[in-house]
């Protein structure tokens, strides 16, 4: 007998933008579940700049997109502070670019009322020393980064609190349907291989490039294009605002502080499937090389990783993916003959509560239930499980808990053994599977400059120390866990990081000859 | 080693590297009577097992494990023909081998193999490991390959990055009789170092605390594995007063970085080739100069304390990447010290594999430099770029060691031939 | 009677300021007393009296200045010798010379022609001591812009000990050419009467001893020989021959010149009101001026030497009154071994001689003290004992600089070390304020943490944390372990990084430098980060000091 | 042969022992000390304030250039900074020129000639074991020394050249010179402690202890040292009563040579 969970609302997707409508939804007092099959912000959510645009990189492509960003910048800035790193933006120009793009930028900025600021060459270059000397103009814009990471976690977090349940590692199978409604979801969890169904009233799409394989299940058609974007993560940070090249939007042409790392990107490629996409040399050597025109460093500085994402495109017709809108797509299937199916696509990191919202106020109009949205004015509240996926500030107290008989397990990021617990422990609390991975979710573990060299066997060996961990997987664990890191790291490899590299294989081959298990 | 501000020294041999086969090379150049100077950076021990392999895998496509390197050796010398065996005869391999055992004896560190077949080595992640020369306090470890022994795993609360619940559980997978025991350390508290933990193996009183907390959990038990940290000067004692205090026999299992038994035998390198009046420019980078007079020239940094080295003959076994030997850029890949030619994929997009654990393994690390028969570097038109100037060592191409198993022995192979050849060079002017 | 009178309160106004003085070094001395909690109580200090005795010797002879420099030593010799005299047989006759030789007149010699002997020694030194000043041929010569305020230090001293020589020359060739005086004198010891042989004495007196008569006594030899015999009636048994008071008869020679102008303002009156009056002032000036090093010299000596025999008991007091002892020659500075300190910061406390100003001045609870600049200049001293050997005032310098610094310490003025070793790291790094100072202070460092390539190629593999003796034997308190130290760096975290305590507790053994597999200089960016958290602490220390200041003194 | 004699700032007050013994043994060897105006050499400050370190090193070289004289130092830190200093002001063009600067206004200057010798290095390369071995009248058999080797002139061997910076020798083949047996005992070359001794007195004396404890361990009945501050540490006892010395003593290799030269020194 296959157990059957019931609830109002399945929001499909665990991404920032389901996480979102599941916060949402839990605000307006509906019952939710997630479900997600692999585990928090694995596609697109996890594969950005983690910037959150003050909507003047869209004031020429994209003027609305461009007034919504520099809406809910602000709301996000005051609602989920703690996510938010105020960094401020710059457009910057050099020699070469088009002088009337440059020229037109700030009636446009005007006209979408972006607020801005115009700097001298000269002050641009002292607030920022990494900048090419062959800058020509600069302006100063809103622009911040986001640890998307940390939204996703939080948001979730706080959607648990008020009631809904998160079922990580649950793929949806397919749809049960009946008289133009879906009644079930068939849903298997991808760790212990057990069917499931799940009963909603309504059911949400909120799978981002996936869509279009969800939508199939029930029989609807989405014209989705995946457009692949490649960025590169320096291993330290070169810069203290987001710096964007002012010039019509194009690749490899922003640069946005992450904590401690900057990351630059990116690039714009159709592929024809969202799944095992990873960046190529070609790729990463396109990115340098744009980059470098305005921030030459960029030539010479280290990467510690390079990673994808695919951009969930509806389909609109034309070649350039850049012409497609930006703009989030939501879809009520009613018209395609499905009364209970939303689909919400497409759109921006930045966008993600609007296009949350926009959501669920369709969800309330079709359940006839008069709920007004919330996170809008309740603000996100900080819980500690999000904190360690802070990149890399080492934490306070460092001699208390030393002195504590903690043990620093990635000596990269400091993470110490009692936050690998907290982890752990918060994803027994979902009824997760702690594992390599899903603590890299939660925490910066294998995202320095080692790529999981040491920490992971670390890591491993306190799980099983502990007794978190007593199954015979661990080696496949590790092993996993290394090749997902080498996917971002294989087109890096020179200088120092191959040095790094070899090391890396020396343990894992040379010595533990992991390449020798089945 | 003192020397005045700007001084000129001149020797036989300049061996640039200190790695194994940098080490093995000044011992043998040494042994051979010839006047050696050694730079290099010895601090790569920390990173190595302290296990000497020799070939471990062949062909790598089908992982197959070899039971006996020589099983593999022919084969991979047809297959092969640039492989640095393929330059070497059997006995030879088995005669730098036995040498290299003999210098690691003289330096107070006992290295066994068993009898020209490999010795399966359990690893810390609970995987076994091909090798060849074993130090003395791993080599009991193998017997556990048959799977009849009662194991015993002990490791160390606070020990990062080694847990006997992990090993013991790949072990399951292999269907054998394995329990484990964690031993407390009261005098290390947090996050403790593993140069304390080994430290600690030196003081009787530690080992008696230890073996009365294994006490309890030896029951039944045959073999007793430890975490490889059992002492650093004097190790073996420090097995065999464990071995007597519990009833069990012990073996060590290498695991993470920071090695104890790669920093043995980098200790039991540096005593014999200091022994035996090797020069030793620790830590100096030099850089090559000119050929002059049939002498190479080279100087090392640190102005003004700048020295001048004229050496008849080069042993270059500066390494890989980690080593510096071989620089990767990204477009190409240098040889740093004399910018010798370096074979290797030509885009970068060839270098690496998909999958990290490939088991052919990525074309990048086959990369190096290719040499004439007397392991000589050689140009494009596949002439010896100076009468003199040997490679030695894991820089030398088509040696993906980490697939073959075949690091050390490499290294220790290559070396050896290549100072023999000088020295016969040498002795026929 | 009224110079009586006047004589005794100038003595009575010494006594009271040597009482004063002796309150200030009391208090100064409070400021080096030992501390409750110090192990070493070496007690009272007081000199015994063979060492009394032993820096007395010292200082007629001044042999440490001797030692220390010759042309300084010369002109001290001089005017010292000279002065002593004259204090001794001239201004104290009554008590010296006239008790203890019979046939004592002061003009009569050898004595008339000892005072002008001593007397022009002392003019002799004075002039020395000018011209020395004058031509810049001090041996101090540490080019500063600070401390004028030393240059006119002893220089009162000097000049009134010049003017006082120098008014009794005066005053006796301004007697030897009145005419009133040798009226009175004919008055007093002889019975001439106006006549002839008043006229034939007047001529000799005039023709051999200067003086000059209005009108001019007219010149004949006959009555010249006549005067010689009536000299030697009346004259001889109280007056030499004016010619061995060489100075003054020189003087006496130009001055008659003008003799009778000079006679009839009675100039000789006034310049021995002059010359008395002089003398007084030094008297009351004596505890104030830099003439007290004369008694304080031979004191501080005599404790130095009484103290304790090793350092460490030393350290626990400090004799106050050898502050005062101090007279600036600056020999300590010059041969200071950190001299290139000053050089570089230009921190005159830094210098010994500037430091004792400034410990003055502490003691003197002067508002205006620098005591970052002192405590600084005080912690880079090394303690080699050069500018105690080298001290003409015997001062233990030494043992004063590590009271000094104790001093510093136990008012929460700490150096960096200790400093660091009370705070957080994270606190440290979160500290808002990012001092003034630092811009400021243009110093050329090592650049290492500020070129990423340093550190940039750690691996984390921890071996130089396994080979640091700190990590080993202090586990229980040491937060951060070298590499982390490198890692905080690659998240740019200086701050934080350079306020960990393995900074500070750094052995700078060098043992991971030099062990690392990639070639980090370990050691030489924890030696910067030290430098970097360095600049930060003293700027926050120097807003601290302002708060401290009243605290200390 | 004539040196300029660099005592080091402690040895005048604190360690009149070395100094003293130190002469005697040049003073036995023929060689000529000359004493210039030496300052500090800047180890002090090294961490404190960069320039004042490498620019007090560079004038002392200075004014031994200007007298056309090398230097020798009985003190391994001193030695140590000045190699420091060097490998700095020849590393930091900004640095050259300034200290170039203020040389200049002393009327001084420096080329990098002058050579810089610590008594053991000097000893052992310039001396030779064999004069050394020819000179010693009296030999100490049989009596166990473990040898403190000092951090500063050991590491970083690329800067200071002296020996190995982890498996040194000099300083044993030295000592077998008087007859003593050098023991191995794994803290040779470890750091003495005296470094952190005001900032983190206590665990100065712990690294103090585990020193005396590891040499006892090896047999030691003495360890020898060639530098003020390794000798001013172990001194340390005199003072802190509580700290066990495992009964090892501390002594200075002049005293031992100068006492195996015939000197006046008692050992």
């Amino acid at each position: 007998m296959e157990k059957i969970i019931e609830t109002q609302v399945l929001v499909i997707g665990g991404g920032v933008t389901g996480t979102g409508i599941a916060r949402d939804l839990c605000l307006r007092g509906f019952d939710v579940v997630l479900i997600e099959k692999k585990d928090l912000n694995a596609g697109a959510s996890g594969g950005n700049h983690g910037l959150l645009h003050s909507g003047a990189r869209y004031i020429a492509s994209d003027p609305e997109a461009a007034v919504e960003c520099n809406s809910e910048i602000r709301i996000l800035k005051k609602m989920a502070g703690h996510c938010i790193q105020r960094t401020g933006g710059l457009f910057v120009a050099v020699r070469g670019d088009d002088e009337n793009y440059i020229a037109d930028f700030p009636g446009l900025c005007d006209r979408a009322g972006i607020p801005f600021e115009a700097v001298s060459v000269r002050d641009a270059i002292k607030l920022e020393p990494v900048l090419s000397a062959n800058l020509i103009a600069a302006y100063q814009v809103n622009d911040a980064s986001i640890n998307p990471f940390k939204i996703s976690i939080e948001n979730m977090n706080d959607a648990v609190s008020r009631g809904a349940r998160y079922l990580s590692f649950c793929k949806l199978e397919s749809f049960d349907m009946e008289k133009k409604k879906i009644v079930r979801a068939n849903v298997r969890n991808q760790v212990n291989g057990k069917a499931f169904q799940i009963q909603a009233q309504t059911y949400i799409n909120a799978s981002g490039a996936w869509a279009g394989y969800i939508a199939q299940m029930a029989d609807i058609s989405i014209p989705m294009v995946f457009s692949k974007g490649t960025l590169l993560v320096t291993s330290r940070r070169l810069a203290r605002h987001v710096i964007n090249r002012l010039r019509k939007a194009t690749d490899a042409d922003i640069l946005v502080p992450g904590g401690v790392v900057s990351i630059l990107g990116t690039t714009s490629l159709r592929v024809d499937h969202p799944d095992n996409i990873h960046p190529t040399v070609d790729e990463v050597d396109y990115i340098i090389d744009q980059g470098a025109q305005m921030i030459p460093m960029l030539a010479t500085c280290r990467y510690v990783r390079a990673y994808s994402g695919v951009r969930p495109l509806v389909s609109a017709g034309g070649d350039d993916d850049r012409n497609v809108s930006r703009g989030y797509t939501l879809m009520d299937h009613e018209r395609d003959g499905v009364d209970n199916f939303i689909t919400i696509t497409g759109g921006k990191l930045t966008t993600f509560r609007l296009m949350a919202e926009k959501t669920c106020d369709r969800v309330c109009e079709k359940l006839g239930v008069d709920a007004a949205c919330q996170t809008e004015v309740i603000p996100l509240p900080a819980t500690r499980s999000g904190e360690w996926s802070e990149p890399g500030i080492p934490h306070g107290g460092f001699k208390e808990f030393k002195a504590s008989g903690d043990a620093i397990l990635c000596e990269c990021e400091m993470v110490p053994a009692s936050a690998i617990d907290s982890i752990i422990n918060s994803i027994c609390k979902d009824k997760g599977t702690p594992d390599l991975s899903s603590i890299a979710v939660r925490s910066r573990v294998g995202k320095g400059p080692c790529q999981g060299a040491f920490c992971s066997v670390r890591i491993l060996s306190h799980m099983y120390q502990t007794g978190q961990m007593s199954d015979t997987s661990g080696i496949q664990e590790l092993k996993k866990f290394l090749n997902e890191r080498w996917k971002g790291e294989h087109a890096l490899l020179w200088d120092q990081a191959i040095v790094q590299s070899s090391i890396k294989e020396m343990i894992h081959c040379g010595v533990f000859g992991l390449e020798l298990e089945k | 080693m003192n020397l005045k501000n700007n001084a000129t020294i001149s020797c036989d041999l300049l061996v640039i590297g200190s790695g194994i086969a940098g080490m093995v090379a000044a011992a043998r150049a040494a042994s051979l009577g010839l006047d050696t100077v050694l730079t290099g950076s010895s601090s790569g021990f920390f990173l190595t097992s302290g296990l000497l392999d020799f070939l471990g895998v062949y062909p790598v496509e089908s992982s197959q494990v070899l039971e006996s390197p020589f099983n593999g050796l022919d084969q991979l010398r047809k297959q092969n023909p640039d492989h640095p065996y393929s330059k070497i005869d059997n006995k030879t391999i088995l005669e730098s081998l036995d040498f290299t055992a003999r210098i690691l004896s003289s330096g107070g560190l006992e290295y066994s193999s068993a009898k020209n077949t490999n010795v399966n080595i359990l690893t810390s992640a609970g995987t076994f490991k091909p090798s060849f020369l074993v130090p003395q306090t791993m080599i009991k470890g193998s017997s556990i390959g048959s799977g009849k022994k009662k194991i015993l795993l002990a490791d160390f609360k606070g020990l990062k990055g080694y847990s006997a619940a992990l090993i013991a559980q790949a072990l399951k997978r292999r269907h054998m009789d394995v329990t484990t025991v964690t031993i407390q350390v009261p005098q290390l508290t947090g996050d403790f170092n593993v140069m304390r933990m080994a430290a600690l193996f030196e003081d009787d009183a530690f080992l008696h605390r230890t073996a009365k907390q294994i006490e309890s959990s030896v029951q039944d038990r045959e073999i007793l594995g430890l975490p490889a940290v059992c002492g650093i000067h004097n190790s073996q004692d420090s097995m065999k007063k464990l071995e007597n205090l519990t009833g069990l026999d012990c073996f060590e299992i290498p695991g993470l970085p920071p090695s104890i038994p790669g920093l043995r035998l980098k200790n039991a390198f540096e005593t014999h080739i200091l022994k035996n009046k090797v020069r030793v420019f620790n830590n100096v980078k030099v850089a090559f100069t000119a050929f002059e007079n049939e002498q190479i020239l080279f100087t090392t940094d640190g102005e003004p304390f700048r020295t001048q080295i004229a050496a008849k003959g080069v042993i270059l076994a500066s390494g890989r990447f980690p080593g510096r030997g071989l620089a990767a850029h990204r477009e190409v890949i240098r040889e740093t010290v004399f910018d010798i030619p370096v074979y290797h994929p030509q885009q970068r997009s060839l270098w690496y594999q998909l999958d990290f654990f490939s088991p052919q393994g990525h074309p990048v690390n086959r990369a190096g430099i290719l040499t004439d028969s007397d392991f000589r570097p050689v140009d494009k038109t596949c002439q010896p770029l100076c009468e003199n100037v040997y490679a030695a060592g894991s820089i030398l191409a088509h040696n993906d060691w980490t697939r073959l198993k075949s690091g050390a022995g490499v290294s220790c192979v290559s070396a050896f031939c290549a100072v023999n050849h000088f020295h016969a060079r040498k002795k026929i002017k | 009677m009224m110079f009586e009178t006047l004589f005794y309160i100038s003595l009575f106004l010494c006594a009271a300021g040597c009482i004063f003085q002796w309150v200030r070094f009391r208090r100064a001395g409070l400021m080096f007393k030992p501390a409750s909690s110090d192990r070493f109580n070496p007690g009272r200090l007081y000199p015994n009296p063979v060492n009394l005795i032993l820096s007395f010797l010292n200082t007629i002879f001044q042999i440490r200045l001797f030692a220390a420099g010759k042309i300084r030593w010369l002109f001290h010799f001089f005017v010292f010798a000279g002065f002593l005299y004259l204090v001794t047989v001239h201004a104290f006759h009554q008590v010296t010379a006239v008790v203890l030789f019979d046939y004592y007149d002061p003009t009569v010699d050898p004595f008339q022609f000892l005072r002008n002997l001593f007397g022009s020694l002392v003019v002799a030194g004075c002039i020395l001591f000018f011209l020395r000043r004058g031509l810049r041929l001090r041996v101090n010569q540490i080019k500063s812009n600070w401390g004028s305020h030393l240059k006119y230090k002893g220089l009162v001293s000097i000049i009134l000990v010049f003017l006082i020589v120098g008014t009794g020359f005066l005053l006796e060739a301004s007697k030897i050419i009145s005419e009133p005086v040798f009226m009175e004198m004919v008055e007093d010891y002889s019975d001439l009467e106006e006549g002839d042989e008043l006229e034939e004495l007047k001529l000799f007196w005039q023709e051999k001893a200067f003086v000059s008569f209005d009108p001019t006594v007219p010149a004949d030899p006959e009555k010249l020989k006549n005067g010689q015999v009536l000299n030697e009636v009346y004259c001889i048994s109280c007056h030499s021959d004016i010619r061995s008071s060489f100075v003054s008869c020189l003087l006496a020679d130009l001055m008659s010149f003008y003799g009778t102008v000079l006679n009839q303002t009675r100039v000789d009156v006034m310049l021995y009101r002059v010359h008395y009056g002089l003398c007084l002032a030094l008297i009351v000036f004596l505890p104030f001026s830099r003439l007290n090093h004369i008694f304080l010299i031979p004191l501080s000596i005599a404790v130095k030497n009484q103290a304790p025999k090793t350092h460490h008991q030393k350290t626990a007091q400090v004799f106050g009154a050898s502050l005062f002892a101090c007279t600036n020659c600056g020999y300590c500075s010059q041969v200071c071994s950190v001299y290139p300190h000053f050089q570089i910061t230009g921190n005159p406390d830094v210098l010994p001689h500037s430091k004792i100003e400034t410990l003055k001045k502490i003691a003197d609870k002067h508002p205006d003290v620098s005591l970052w600049g002192l405590q600084k200049g005080n912690n880079a001293c090394t303690q080699c004992n050069k500018c105690t050997q080298i001290c003409p005032s015997g001062i233990d310098l030494q043992t004063l600089w590590a009271v000094t610094h104790r001093i510093f310490s136990d008012n929460a003025l700490v150096n960096n070390q200790t400093f660091f070793n009370r705070i957080l790291p994270e606190a440290w790094a979160d500290l808002e304020t990012e001092p003034r100072m630092l811009i400021a202070r243009q110093e050329l460092v090592s650049d290492l943490i500020e070129k990423t390539d340093a550190f940039e190629n750690c691996i984390q593999c921890t071996i130089c944390t396994n080979v640091c003796p700190v990590v080993e034997y202090d586990s229980k308190d040491n937060d951060y372990t070298p590499q982390q130290v490198m890692n905080l760096l690659r998240l740019d975290q200086k701050h934080l990084a350079s306020g960990t305590r393995m900074v500070w507790t750094c052995l700078t053994c060098y043992a991971c430098q030099d062990i690392c597999p990639q070639k980090i200089p370990v050691t030489d960016i924890i030696l910067e980060l030290r430098h970097l958290g360095g600049v930060r602490a003293d700027a926050v220390k120097l807003q601290q000091t302002v708060k401290k200041r009243v605290e200390i003194s | 042969m004539k040196l300029a004699y660099f005592p080091g700032c402690k040895i005048s007050f604190y360690l009149k022992a070395y100094g003293d013994s130190f002469e005697s043994v040049m003073k036995h060897l023929g060689i000529d000390l000359v004493r210039l105006e030496f300052n500090c050499c800047g180890y002090p400050a090294r961490g404190e304030h960069f320039e004042i370190s490498v620019f007090s090193a560079i004038k002392n070289l200075a004014v031994a250039h200007k007298n056309k004289l090398d230097i020798i130092t009985p003190c391994k830190c001193c030695f140590g900074q000045f190699k420091h200093a060097v490998f700095w002001y020849y590393k930091h063009k900004n640095l050259k020129t300034k200290i170039d600067d203020l040389l200049d206004q002393e009327n001084l200057s420096w080329d990098g000639s002058t050579q810089i010798h610590h008594l053991l290095s000097f000893l052992y390369h310039e001396i030779g074991l064999d004069t050394l071995e020819k000179r010693s009248v009296k030999k100490f058999s049989g009596k166990k020394i473990a040898v403190q080797y000092g951090c500063h002139a050991l590491r970083p061997f690329s800067v200071t050249r002296f020996d190995h910076p982890y498996a040194p020798t000099i300083f044993e083949d030295l000592v077998r010179v008087t007859g003593m047996v050098p023991v191995e005992w794994p803290k040779s070359t470890e750091c003495c402690g005296n470094p952190i001794l005001e900032g983190h007195k206590a665990l100065s004396l712990t690294i103090l202890e585990n020193k005396f404890k590891s040499a006892s361990l090896a047999g030691a009945e003495y360890i020898c040292t060639a530098c003020t501050h390794c000798q001013m540490q172990y001194e340390m006892t005199d003072y802190e009563s509580d700290i066990d010395t495992h009964g090892v003593k501390p002594v200075l290799f002049t005293r031992i040579l100068d006492a195996a030269f015939g000197g006046k020194t008692v050992f």
